[in-house]
């Protein structure tokens, strides 16, 4: 069907993963849109420190696009250097994350408290652990990236990066935002 | 040349500036963090919500390259979201509501656990 | 068919059956027919020697017609038995006609709690009658009963009315029927609740207006004997 | 093309040992063997789990041989791991994985699957997931009891299920098992899309490929919002969150919604495959071109779209709005359009046809007969308004064994035995194997045509004692009559098993090409080595071009080249 076989394999992967956070997400929507008093437990969540999540994520994903760009031009060491601020940015992301939870939790806000909360640490949670197996992967390809090795490999697992920024453009929203 | 032969199969290189895409993004990123603090709900809905959507239009468009990928692609995401949309539409009518044909939910709206009631 | 095996009680249950029959004879005639055409196809085309199979590919309208014209007959029948199924489902579940008493029924594991009117007829007053695993009603009255659970998710289904209707723990579900015969009944559990689900077996007691009376002049003087036992007490504290 | 080059240097040139060759082995045929003989190995749990329970219901409260007397909790346990492990742990590894992994490259003409280290991490992943199926059974309170659908409160809670450690690992299991059919289903859909033969056209592909592909499909765009709703029930169950717990605030339907959601998708997921490994049997010894093999594509296609759109008649009296369950019969009843349209033409095949009945078509033939009864009964039950009295009724149950037994097992026979001398280069025992065929058969349809009588007399669901019920007393001679028809049915497995064992070692040599069908699996050698093909297979016509006017051989195999009409099949391989 005219695409290489890695960057196929990685659309079906951001397909079905796109049906797991709908399922989530969606769930989420309803009981929020029922939960009236869910707007007090969101004013709780930091917005600044969601937005400059969103930031790191968004910087993310324009070096993953870079590293990406990097690659076609047949530069890998330049990509495997992009990919590795990428790793950072979600290494950032995660750091933030940690301190807001461990404030969060300390203030009695754990997952059991109520609903908002208990979609808030699995939502945000289940997009955190993508943003692990994302970075993990990324070192890898950065890593025969850096020989000149495996080049498409950059574009593939920028693919999916820039899903897992998507995902959180949405939950920056629903979680934090709107109150 | 070589590098080509990993490029798109259709062989054009795309010259979008994406240092620009990304202070587009960043802009739309302080309005919608901006535009809740007016406490206007039709205000807030559009800021959060539909800067989402144009955002997560951007990422998707520019950075994931469906722009220039198979158009076939972007149906198949499509349907995807079609099928969680008419997922939650056929939901909705028991989970969101209250109460409909014949039947109410009897919770009251527990009281918000400030501080939370997990100690 | 059920009416084989199962009295009709409710008004709706002739109904059920009879969209049952319809069903039947729909898609049995075309079970039927399919099936023997299958059969005698495979009689008539098995191998024999010197018999070289046909090359039909199927892909031209005048083949296509073979299996086109049927299933533009299976789209006609299913609009069909659509709308007696909707028709049967809507006197069921939809429009109910106005109630003349109500009747609670609270579902736990494992065991049925009916909530009766009582001699005053109104749900909610002092002289309710509560009784653990038998419902008792008037032929010929037209009940709403409102479905509770207290802990999972149970079934209220009472198979000579031909109704059935989960008792979702967190919401009260209305329904009604309107016994048509007198007798006594068996009432199930039908939705698998735990390890008694098996065990939660109800009666359903249909008596004429007068015994009815009799029999709430005797459980009305029971009530306050059994009021304090510890079922009866446990949802009591909960019922409403 | 040049990964399958480098496979090929990779793998050529060492003699494996017993463990990298048969347990760790990237091959997509041995892990198709994988899959195949897990699933097989836990269709023996599944069987024996519903001799248990059936033997309870015959004989309540006597002791049941190898099992002892059974109570109301080991009762609910069987049931339920004899639901989840027949359609999680049989059905999608034998029909999907199993016939999957063996026959696409195969089928396609190309080595290996495009990824083959995720197809084996896909294996190891299911292997584990049945594993802690399996442990569920030892751990404190045991298996999980709440059926297959693990309905919350009483899946959630283990105060109202007993089982703590039970209905996590079964949820554990569950979910594993749905990621190891998401990577696998990736690796068939791209394997199908940039894998094929020179010359193979989308339309050349054989329909058994098209409809795995499409089950992939419909399993990817449908399991995710269970996934999700799997890490929300396992977070209700162990870390105290109540998404499906109403004193929350939560909602116990819409674990419902979210289950039949991909529930009722499941079914198509299963059947496609099913239908076929059916399609290739039936054109093979029916030696006919199939009836308008686009029709057929078309109609799965629309089979799988709509099934997305009919999951809630699952649930017409769980407590849904009326007025939607209104609207998802209009949707169930469309259902039957396209997939009666896909029986008419699978009986159209037959026509003008040259019918052999070795054991393969006696599957065959048998499946399209038995799937009828499943189909035709579920319009009682899609229809909202004669469901209200069938559901939950061993109505119910009966009808969707008659749509599951020939899609898990009647179609598995079908393929097993079809397939049999390209797997294991020997042939079956054609009598053994045609009295196994007319024992199951018979012995099937006196199991379920009684349970549907039994469910229409308002016998329930998941009562493991009907002594309780006094109105039900008559139908135990109609229960008891079902037993015997499992028991037998169960010793007619045997023959199967010694038959299948058997003839991999002793049975008649098969050449590569058998069946003189035409397809490309078999220009391979059987069993195909490493790398599957000599030479690579290059793609000439459509896969069921049998009984050609004009030539000599009533086959005529997807990959000879048309300026040499006479040459036969095994010359080539």
């Amino acid at each position: 069907m005219g695409l290489p076989t890695g960057r196929l394999a990685v659309w079906w992967v951001v397909a079905s993963e796109i049906v797991i956070f709908g399922g989530i997400l969606g769930s989420y929507v309803m009981f929020r849109l029922s939960h009236d008093s869910w707007a007090e437990q969101a004013a709780v969540t930091n917005t600044l420190a969601g937005a400059f999540n969103t930031f790191v994520l968004l910087t993310s994903s324009l070096t993953a696009v870079l590293a990406h760009q990097a690659a076609e031009r047949g530069d890998g060491p330049r990509a495997a250097r992009l990919l590795h601020f990428t790793v950072l940015g979600g290494l950032t992301f995660l750091i933030v994350k940690a301190f807001e939870w461990t404030y969060e939790i300390s203030h009695g806000y754990t997952i059991g408290s109520n609903l908002f909360w208990s979609f808030y640490y699995v939502a945000a949670g289940l997009h955190g652990l993508h943003v692990i197996v994302g970075m993990i992967i990324m070192l890898f390809v950065a890593r025969t990236a850096k020989r000149n090795e495996e080049l498409h490999r950059v574009e593939n697992i920028g693919i999916y990066w820039h899903f897992v920024d998507l995902v959180w453009i949405f939950l920056f929203p629903l979680l934090y935002i709107a109150k | 040349m070589a590098e080509h032969a990993t490029a798109h199969a259709h062989g054009e290189t795309h010259h979008t500036n994406y240092v620009k895409i990304w202070a587009i993004l960043l802009v739309l990123l302080v309005v919608s963090v901006v535009g809740p603090e007016f406490g206007i709900r039709t205000v807030t809905l559009i800021t959060a919500f539909g800067v989402a959507i144009v955002k997560a239009w951007m990422v998707a468009h520019y950075f994931m390259h469906l722009n220039i990928e198979k158009k076939w692609v972007v149906y198949i995401m499509v349907i995807m979201l079609a099928f969680m949309l008419a997922m939650v539409g056929g939901i909705s009518p028991d989970v969101l509501k209250h109460d409909g044909h014949n039947w109410e939910k009897l919770w009251e709206e527990p009281a918000p656990g400030a501080g939370g009631g997990a100690h | 068919m059920p009416y084989w095996y199962l009295q009709q009680a409710s008004t709706f249950a002739g109904d059920v059956d009879n969209l049952v029959l319809l069903i039947t004879v729909i898609v049995g005639f075309w079970f039927l027919a399919a099936e023997f055409i299958f059969f005698w196809l495979i009689w008539r085309f098995r191998a024999r020697d010197g018999h070289k199979a046909a090359y039909v590919a199927g892909e031209t309208k005048r083949e296509k017609r073979w299996v086109s014209y049927p299933h533009y007959a299976v789209l006609a029948f299913d609009i069909l038995i659509l709308i007696f199924a909707l028709r049967v489902w809507n006197d069921i579940k939809i429009s109910a006609p106005p109630a003349e008493e109500r009747i609670r029924v609270i579902a736990q594991q494992w065991a049925w709690t009916f909530v009766h009117a009582g001699p005053d007829g109104v749900l909610d007053t002092a002289d309710d009658i509560r009784t653990v695993d038998d419902m008792h009603v008037e032929l010929d009255k037209t009940y709403h009963f409102e479905l509770h659970s207290r802990d999972v998710v149970h079934s209220f289904s009472v198979p000579v009315f031909r109704l059935k209707q989960d008792a979702v723990p967190g919401r009260a579900i209305l329904g009604w029927f309107r016994p048509t015969r007198t007798g006594e009944f068996d009432i199930q559990c039908a939705e698998i609740c735990g390890i008694g689900h098996g065990l939660m077996p109800a009666r359903l007691i249909v008596r004429t207006p007068e015994e009815h009376r009799a029999w709430m002049a005797e459980a009305s003087g029971m009530a306050s004997a059994t009021a304090g036992t510890g079922l009866v007490a446990r949802v009591e504290g909960e019922g409403q | 093309m040049s990964a399958h080059a480098a496979s090929h240097a990779e793998h050529g040139h060492h003699e494996q040992g017993f463990v990298r060759k048969y347990l760790l082995s990237t091959d997509h045929k041995v892990i198709g063997l994988q899959y195949l003989f897990t699933g097989m190995l836990m269709a023996l749990i599944g069987g024996f789990t519903v001799y248990v329970f059936r033997m309870q219901l015959a004989f309540p409260g006597e002791e049941v041989p190898l099992w002892g007397r059974v109570t109301a909790a080991q009762y609910n346990a069987l049931v339920t791991t004899h639901g989840s492990v027949m359609i999680f742990w049989v059905a999608m590894p034998v029909l999907i994985a199993a016939f999957g992994n063996f026959l696409i490259p195969l089928m396609l003409g190309c080595d290996d699957m495009v990824f083959p280290r995720l197809n084996r991490l896909s294996y190891q992943l299911f292997l584990l997931s049945a594993l802690i199926l399996i442990a569920s059974f030892f751990v404190p309170g045991g298996p999980f009891g709440g059926a297959w659908t693990a309905y919350p409160p009483l899946s959630a809670d283990p105060a109202y299920n007993a089982t703590p450690w039970g209905a996590t690992l079964w949820l554990i299991a569950v979910a594993l098992e749905f990621v190891a059919f998401l990577l696998g289903g990736i690796n068939f859909i791209t394997t199908a899309m940039n894998s094929r033969a020179p010359g193979m056209k989308m339309f050349d592909v054989p329909i058994v490929i098209w409809m795995i592909v499409l089950a992939s499909l419909v399993f990817m765009a449908s399991v995710g919002p269970l996934i999700a709703g799997a890490i929300m029930l396992l977070f209700d169950q162990r870390f105290g969150t109540g998404f499906f717990n109403p004193a929350t605030g939560g909602d116990p339907v819409l674990w419902q919604h979210l289950f039949w959601f991909f529930g009722h998708p499941e079914v198509y997921v299963v059947l496609l495959p099913a239908l076929g490994i059916v399609a290739e049997v039936m054109t093979t010894f029916s030696r006919k071109k199939l009836f308008a093999y686009r029709t057929v594509i078309f109609t799965a296609i629309a089979t799988s779209i709509i099934s997305f759109f009919v999951w809630a008649h699952h649930q017409f009296v769980a407590g849904i709005d009326p007025r939607m369950a209104g609207l998802f019969t209009v949707t169930t009843l469309i259902i039957s359009v396209p997939i009666a349209e896909m029986m008419f033409i699978y009986i159209a095949t037959l026509y003008g046809g040259s019918i052999r009945f070795t054991t393969p078509m006696l599957w065959a033939l048998a499946f399209i007969a038995e799937f009828l009864i499943g189909g035709v009964t579920g319009i009682y039950l899609g229809a909202a308004g004669s469901d209200v009295y069938f559901h939950d009724t061993y109505f119910v149950l009966a009808h969707f064994h008659y749509t599951f037994f020939p899609i898990a097992f009647i179609a598995t026979f079908a393929g097993l035995t079809y397939w049999f001398p390209k797997m294991f280069g020997r042939m079956m025992d054609e009598r053994l194997g045609k009295i196994h065929f007319w024992g199951t058969i018979i012995a099937f349809n006196v199991i379920f045509i009684p349970l549907f009588l039994t469910g229409a007399g308002g016998d329930h669901r998941r009562i493991f004692d009907y002594s309780l019920f006094p109105e039900l007393a008559g139908l135990q001679g109609l229960r008891v009559l079902a037993t015997i028809g499992l028991l037998v049915l169960i010793a007619f497995q045997p023959i199967f098993i010694y038959n299948f064992i058997n003839s991999m070692f002793r049975g008649k040599v098969a050449g590569a090409n058998p069946w003189r069908a035409n397809t490309l699996e078999w220009a391979a050698p059987s069993p195909p080595p490493h790398g599957n093909f000599p030479e690579m297979p290059v793609v000439y016509r459509g896969p069921y071009e049998y009984s050609v006017e004009g030539r000599d051989e009533d086959y005529w195999p997807q990959h000879v080249p048309p300026d040499d009409p006479k040459r036969p099949a095994e010359q080539v391989a």
